[in-house]
């Protein structure tokens, strides 16, 4: 099982009505790709939105394996400065 | 280098700026200070009018992005310091949410990593800014 | 573009440039200032340290000419606002002796502008600048 | 008759030790070329030193010529900034 953080950011909050949470996954190992899939059956409007990925603050490959006690972040377009 | 808070609640002074140029002045082979600063414009988007930018930020990873742009800065030009502020929370127009500030004994050195921080901030830390128009409605800014 | 003088007496102290910035709080077209300041650098040449540089000028040629640059400046890049500050008389070793301030819509416009401003500035106006070494001799400064 | 105001700056001023003077010139015309060679007779240093000349305010061709009352400045190296 993996317990994993998520974070959602500027419009993303606005689908998913939460900054973060924490999730339990019955799983030993998952894809950063198979999280997303998962989320966006969760919230299926955020398909609608440009976002980046980041695990453990890295915007990492979409095959990259999630480990318990992760933090996973839904980033929108950068708009800083 | 130490790791520093980039992030300032509400938006950058006049007088906060001040500040930093006089702490710089004990160091005497600084020739050149190059500063840029982002303030926000009251644009207007279908007929309405932008009267503050308010922002959030995923601080965590936008602290150790600033520093990391901050490390290569330094590698890439001769700089004495370097430093970056930014603003959460609500900016109205006209104020300042962004202060970047190079020091170097050479200015052209000062300017392109002047040049360098901005652009990079601009395209790789996680800040997001909401726009707020005078009838309180709102779209989402986008760096471009 | 009516005529302004460039010129101050003494150091350009951090406050002069914060009240700068505070006036342009209201033009709310403004996304980008781009500043440059030129320090006094406590250089060592031949084993003698400058303590710092008293400048003079042909005063009425170099405003003129400061008119002038600031003109070509907006005629090429998309500018609000641009303001040069220059030191007449003893700046000392970590004071400022210039002020260059541009503002623009955009960045890119005001980054341009400002190093365009800086290098035309240092190329030429008339001011000269005599370096003076803790023992009370000199040497004449000189542009690289 | 020509009356002309010559002013030196920066470095210069040390071989001519004043920063300005008012001069009458014996002729009706006179090129900015003649005036240098008149100037650099009553201070011989000046020639080892680098500098240009401006005529009312403007750096112009040696060959310009010289009005009543015009103003003429010896400019060392500019070092502003």
């Amino acid at each position: 099982m993996l317990v994993i953080t998520l974070k959602y950011f500027g419009m993303l909050v606005e689908q998913t009505h939460t900054h973060t949470e924490k999730i339990e996954l019955a799983a030993n190992k998952i894809s950063m790709n198979d999280l997303e899939l998962q989320i966006l059956t969760k919230y299926p409007k955020l398909s609608t939105l440009t976002y980046n990925i980041a695990l453990n603050q890295k915007i990492v490959a979409k095959e990259a394996l999630i480990s318990n006690g992760d933090e996973i972040a839904f980033l929108p377009p950068f708009a800083g400065g | 280098m130490k790791k520093k808070n980039v992030f300032i609640q509400g938006a950058i002074t006049p007088d906060f700026i001040a500040n930093s140029i006089a702490k710089h002045q004990s160091k005497t082979t600084i020739g050149a200070h190059d500063i840029f600063l982002g303030q926000v414009r009251a644009d207007e988007i279908d007929g309405k009018t932008v009267t503050a930018i308010e922002y959030t930020a995923y601080e965590e990873m936008a602290n150790t992005k600033f520093d990391e742009i901050r490390e290569r800065a330094f590698d890439k030009f001769e700089l004495t310091c370097s430093h970056i502020y930014h603003s959460l929370g609500a900016v109205k127009a006209g104020e300042l949410c962004l202060f970047v500030f190079v020091s170097s004994p050479r200015r052209k050195e000062a300017m392109k990593a002047l040049e360098y921080l901005v652009e990079t901030i601009k395209a790789e830390t996680p800040i997001f800014g909401k726009e707020i128009f005078k009838d309180e409605t709102h779209q989402w800014k986008v760096n471009s």
